[in-house]
């Protein structure tokens, strides 16, 4: 199929909600809500046989009696009903479905696609949260909050770990272009969503959660596409054994060997994380430090203790410290004080003033063999954070991003946190988590590579 | 060609698991070097061979049903006399025939023991995934192969960009270049097989499992010692 | 040397600043203005020759001339004046100096060692922060911040992470019994705060970071005494090759093999975790959760995929989800619909109202062999969080404890975090943090197994 | 005791590295079984010992200057004949003589192949770390020891509940219950030994570094096949 119908789920005219209702906490109140408080500006239709009015509004006892043609419906309503639904639907001319309900049996989900079929309608589902396109307001799902507006997709095959993600990205202030609970894919499935938003001039990466892949071929020659344009950044649940058979009776597919999706997801450059958290964190990393081609780290650091965990997490990563030139180190040792490290991490000191982060930083600056700088800062009463953070982003505004960050501590550091976030320095929480974002890098890179310079796979 | 009717006479047969000779001789198809394996179907055979060949030599079970040779000591290695090539053809008989009296034998093969002192084993395999299909697998060979656990894994078709990073990426890679004393392994050659395993996947669609185990890499080449091959 | 001397360090009844200042920023004005803000009761004084007054309070030229002798001297002057002012306060009857001042030579350090050698007066650092004893308001450091009062002990090798730690703690409301800063530990070291902390009454649990044991049988000693009255939990960096690297040039001891320090730390029963954030998640979990004697693990959860991302954790760290027997899956079967995973994962399904998560633990709690149960729960539109945790607090209240909790996601999950905090149930950020927890649960007690079973290490 | 003067006669010679002889002696004394290594200071002398001792065979340069013998092919396994002995003595001669023209050479040492068919091999190691003193190690044995990488480590004293828990904690633990046609190996006998090793550590105050690799290990006991012992 086309990716053209997929705009009437992404952006559609008019919406008709089929089993809307206001009894409480119901799906089909929920998703009624969600649609009417997002700021959709198209037309929303309710459809429901039990009631005349919703929120002031007519409802419809069934789509003959709709005053349009809805050019999306979204259907929670008992799974025996929803192939007729699509039947009637389609031959009004509605051209796509969000099919919420859950617990279709396999012959009512073949009866649905059956429907669907002549009338080119695609369907999202069925048993999904529904999706949201934040830019334009559209919230049409059972979720339990809304989304800001970003430039991050998500795609899961979960609809839990959806509203998780909501959940983390709303009090992170991470804002979406696309949320999309995928749900059983019953039609719409992954290798769509990727030709979809592979196009979006909205969406700058992609994220998805994967538990099972049913059509190889479209996955990848559609995730290959995709990530030629921009990151896809992936958690494939089922690493383990035991994580399999859950998956298993969770989806009820099979999952494959979980080192041949670690061969897949790199031959199509995409990049695989461990965590939902690391979705995040590998999608700030990769708009913020792309451009950075380093493949080495030296860390900058007031405290010596900061540098050997800094050290330990960077080998732990498979991320290799610099080695300082005798050169480098002769440099250093005039602005630094005698007691520095002389190597990587260098440490310059507890009661380091402003100018001795600015004078080293400015040397390791010079010299590109130093890789990328990832400036470790541990707070101390000798200096406030924050004039430092000051000092280093006014010096890092003049040249290309060679600088990570991790601001040790909570409080005392948070201004700095903000100075540089403010500054588009990319920022990090802990030492381990600026050198796994920093490998994480090297990794997207290489499958970048492979993806560029091999066939594609069969 | 010959591959073609190697496979086609097993299926005939209804057979899944090709024997080593079989598989050997798909690998040779395909110009994958292996060692020359002779099948003996009785001791005075098995004497015969080796003593052509030269000692020491190494012997193994040759029968389609049983698959995990080791399962039933079915491989006798160093052998480095008639004397000794006789009474282990008799007793891995009698043994096979007390543990697996049910399957069927041809015989045993015979081959020379494979220079090894300073070549490294190494495995190569493919496995067929669900949903991904064939997937080709490099990692270190040998009989600790389980507990080194190095299994990298690739997609076909490959190119040597591919292989060279297929490579990389095993522990096994460690030991290629110089270790121990003993030159860098001949990587144009592990390469080279790289692809043409590659080529057998695309090329024979009924391949499901093959293991070859251990290849025995030096300075010089790289050859297959053992093999077993699936088939549908 | 006898225990005895520390309660000088820990508990004086007057203190002397040599170097108090005024000058913004400097390690004396910051020793002095902590120490007068922190609450502590007993007597301060100043002493600095080139000052009358400080604060409103007579500022005293030297030793000689104080009114009295105080039992503990906090140094914050230049390394050269050290060693004579350690002699003249030993003659006085000073018991305990904490020599905040660095960059002392060999020489000048052996010569402070020597001074105080003959009136026993105990020495904490030199090139140390300080140390804080929160419930008696005493802040002898030069730290950005103060510490909350509470129960957990740090001791630390490194002067940054232990403002670091400070500032971290503070965001999350941990409160310490102290908290000492070793620096270079020419004198006051590991095995002296493991002896002194181990019968301290107000310390629930001890944190170390480690970079190097210079004296392993000391330590060793001490540290299994510590271990067997409470939990003793380890940070030892250094565990990578860059990292030993790292931390000769921090602290120039040679570190000794990583697996030693492994060996070594579980040899004594205490436990090993690697990362600072690590040490509170341990010793959370100790603390709540210790009396829990389950090696295997059932999760419960209203979302399928975060039950395979849970799995995939588990296996990860290497714990192992329990088997449901046949009776427990009919059991089960009666009061979760019919889509539920039947398998451990428990997945109780999306639209679970109170009622079956109630149902459901019930079940798992009355048979001892799902071991404990982590509960992982996606905020959902249908039922609030909140509900559903205070039914199963009161649920929990009955029993030994049994019940892990991971609330995902942040703002629609809050109130059901605090509810469970506050009716102590153990709660972590993620599936992945909460396995680990429970791992390291299983570790310790291994630990402690060798610790009661085998005989010393030499 | 016997173990005692070895050390004493070492150290007098200002040496530091033990022959695989002395290594050998120094584990008997502890009880520690070892495979009986003789050796022959001649070609002739060689195959003498090696049909006395029947075949196949397996000889190593023996010399205190040479700390890891691989690294001058100064080990031949599986030798099958008095012939084949006598060729790879004098090969081995003049490659080390050519190799390391300053190491004393006291001859060869010719052992009996050890039966590993079915065995594991198994490492036993002892290091001395700074600062913790001395350490048992424990783990997979072999030539690609370095690439499995299995190494778990105890402070001694051991004692049996202490053996358990390392032997379980190394990877190698795996292969030690029935594994692959194989009967679960002698767990007694391993614990024994690395109580034996344990022995040593305290009553032997100048052993620095142990090398016991590999051992074989089966249904039937343990058996060392090489060692090389450090002192100081
Ligand atoms: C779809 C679903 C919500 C229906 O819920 P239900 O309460 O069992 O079904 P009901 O029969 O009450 O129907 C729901 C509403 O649809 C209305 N309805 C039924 N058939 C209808 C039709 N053909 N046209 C329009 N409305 C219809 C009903 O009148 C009812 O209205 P009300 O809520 O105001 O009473 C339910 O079957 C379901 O699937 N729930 C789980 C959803 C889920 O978890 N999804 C995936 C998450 S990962
Ligand atoms: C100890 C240290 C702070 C001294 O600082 P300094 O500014 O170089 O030294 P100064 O000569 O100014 O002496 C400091 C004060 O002590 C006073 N002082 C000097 N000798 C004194 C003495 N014998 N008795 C009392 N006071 C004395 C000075 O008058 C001065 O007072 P002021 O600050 O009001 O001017 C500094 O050497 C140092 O070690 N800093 C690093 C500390 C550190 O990082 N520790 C470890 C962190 S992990
Ligand atoms: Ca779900
Ligand atoms: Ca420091």
């Amino acid at each position: 199929m086309s990716i053209r119908n997929l705009d009437s789920l992404f952006d559609p005219a008019s919406i008709a909600v089929f089993g809307a209702s206001a009894r409480p906490f119901s799906v089909g109140a929920t998703v009624w809500r969600n649609l009417r408080c997002g700021g959709f500006k198209g037309r929303l239709l309710a459809v429901n046989p039990k009631h005349q009015e919703l929120d002031g509004q007519a409802v419809f006892a069934r789509a003959a009696d709709l005053p349009l043609v809805p050019e999306l419906a979204l259907i929670c309503t008992p799974p025996a009903s929803v192939a007729g639904l699509i039947s009637e639907l389609g031959a009004l001319g509605t051209r796509a479905a969000i099919v919420l309900s859950a617990g279709l049996s396999p012959e009512q989900n073949a009866a649905m696609l059956a429907a669907a079929k002549p009338h080119l309608l695609r369907i999202l589902g069925p048993n999904c949260i529904g999706l949201l396109a934040p830019h334009i307001g559209l919230n049409a799902s059972f979720a339990h909050t809304d989304a800001l507006a970003g430039e991050l997709a998500f795609v899961s095959q979960s609809g839990a770990l959806l509203t998780a993600m909501l959940d983390w990205a709303r009090s992170r202030a991470i804002g979406f272009s696309h949320i999309v609970s995928l749900g059983e894919h019953a039609d719409v499935d992954f290798g769509d969503m990727l030709d979809f938003l592979a196009s979006d001039f909205r969406t700058r990466a992609i994220l998805l959660y994967i538990e099972s892949v049913e059509s190889p071929r479209k996955f990848m020659s559609a995730a290959r596409a995709a990530a030629r344009n921009k990151p896809v950044i992936v958690v494939k649940a089922g690493r383990s054994r035991q994580g399999q058979r859950a998956a298993a009776s969770h989806t009820g597919a099979l999952a494959g060997s979980d080192l041949v999706y670690e061969a897949a997801i790199a031959r199509a450059g995409m990049l695989r994380v461990n965590t939902l958290q690391q979705l995040f964190l590998a999608a700030e990393t990769l708009s913020r430090f792309q451009s950075n081609r380093s493949e080495e780290l030296t860390i900058l650091t007031n405290g010596g203790g900061a540098g050997v965990m800094a050290a330990d997490a960077a080998s732990h990563a498979g991320v290799k410290l610099a080695d300082l030139s005798e050169q480098m180190l002769k440099r250093l040792d005039e602005v630094l004080p005698a007691n520095w490290s002389r190597g990587n991490p260098v440490d310059i000191i507890g009661d380091a003033p402003v100018e001795r982060y600015v004078q080293a930083m400015r040397l390791l600056a010079d010299d590109p063999r130093t890789g990328a700088v990832l400036l470790i800062h541990a707070p101390t009463a000798i200096v406030p954070s924050a004039e430092i953070a000051t000092a280093l982003a006014a010096q890092a505004a003049s040249g290309p991003p060679r600088l990570l960050s991790c601001w040790l501590g909570e409080g005392a550091v948070e201004e700095a946190r903000r100075i540089f976030q403010h500054a588009g320095i990319a920022g990090f929480a802990s030492p381990e988590e600026a050198v796994r974002a920093f490998s994480m890098l090297q990794i997207y890179r290489r499958n970048q590579a492979q993806l560029m310079q091999a066939p594609p796979a069969e | 060609e010959g591959a073609r009717l190697v496979i086609e006479s097993v299926l005939a047969e209804r057979r899944k698991v090709l024997t080593e000779m079989e598989s050997k001789t798909l690998l040779s198809a395909f110009h994958i070097p292996v060692t020359n394996t002779i099948l003996a179907r009785s001791a005075n055979e098995a004497m015969m061979i080796a003593t052509q060949l030269g000692f020491p030599v190494a012997i193994k079970i040759a029968s389609p049903d049983i698959s995990h040779k080791s399962d039933v000591q079915g491989v006798v290695l160093n052998l480095a006399s008639g004397a000794a090539v006789r009474d282990a053809y008799n007793d891995m008989m009698e043994r096979v025939a007390r543990l697996q009296p049910e399957a069927r034998i041809k015989g045993i093969t015979v081959q020379k023991m494979a220079a090894a002192k300073r070549g490294r084993e190494i495995y190569i395999g493919l496995v067929t995934d669900e949903p991904f299909g064939p997937v080709i697998v490099f990692g270190a060979g040998g009989t600790m192969i389980e507990l080194i656990n190095d299994r990298a894994m690739e997609l076909p078709p490959l190119n040597q960009f591919l292989a060279r990073r297929l490579i990389e990426r095993s522990r096994v890679a460690e030991t290629l270049g110089e270790w121990r004393g003993a030159s860098a392994v001949d990587m144009d050659a592990l390469e080279q097989l790289l692809l043409r395993v590659s080529e057998m996947v695309c090329e024979l669609p009924q391949l499901r499992e093959m293991d070859i185990n251990p290849i025995i890499i030096d300075e010089h080449g790289a050859v297959a010692v053992d093999a077993r091959i699936l088939i549908d």
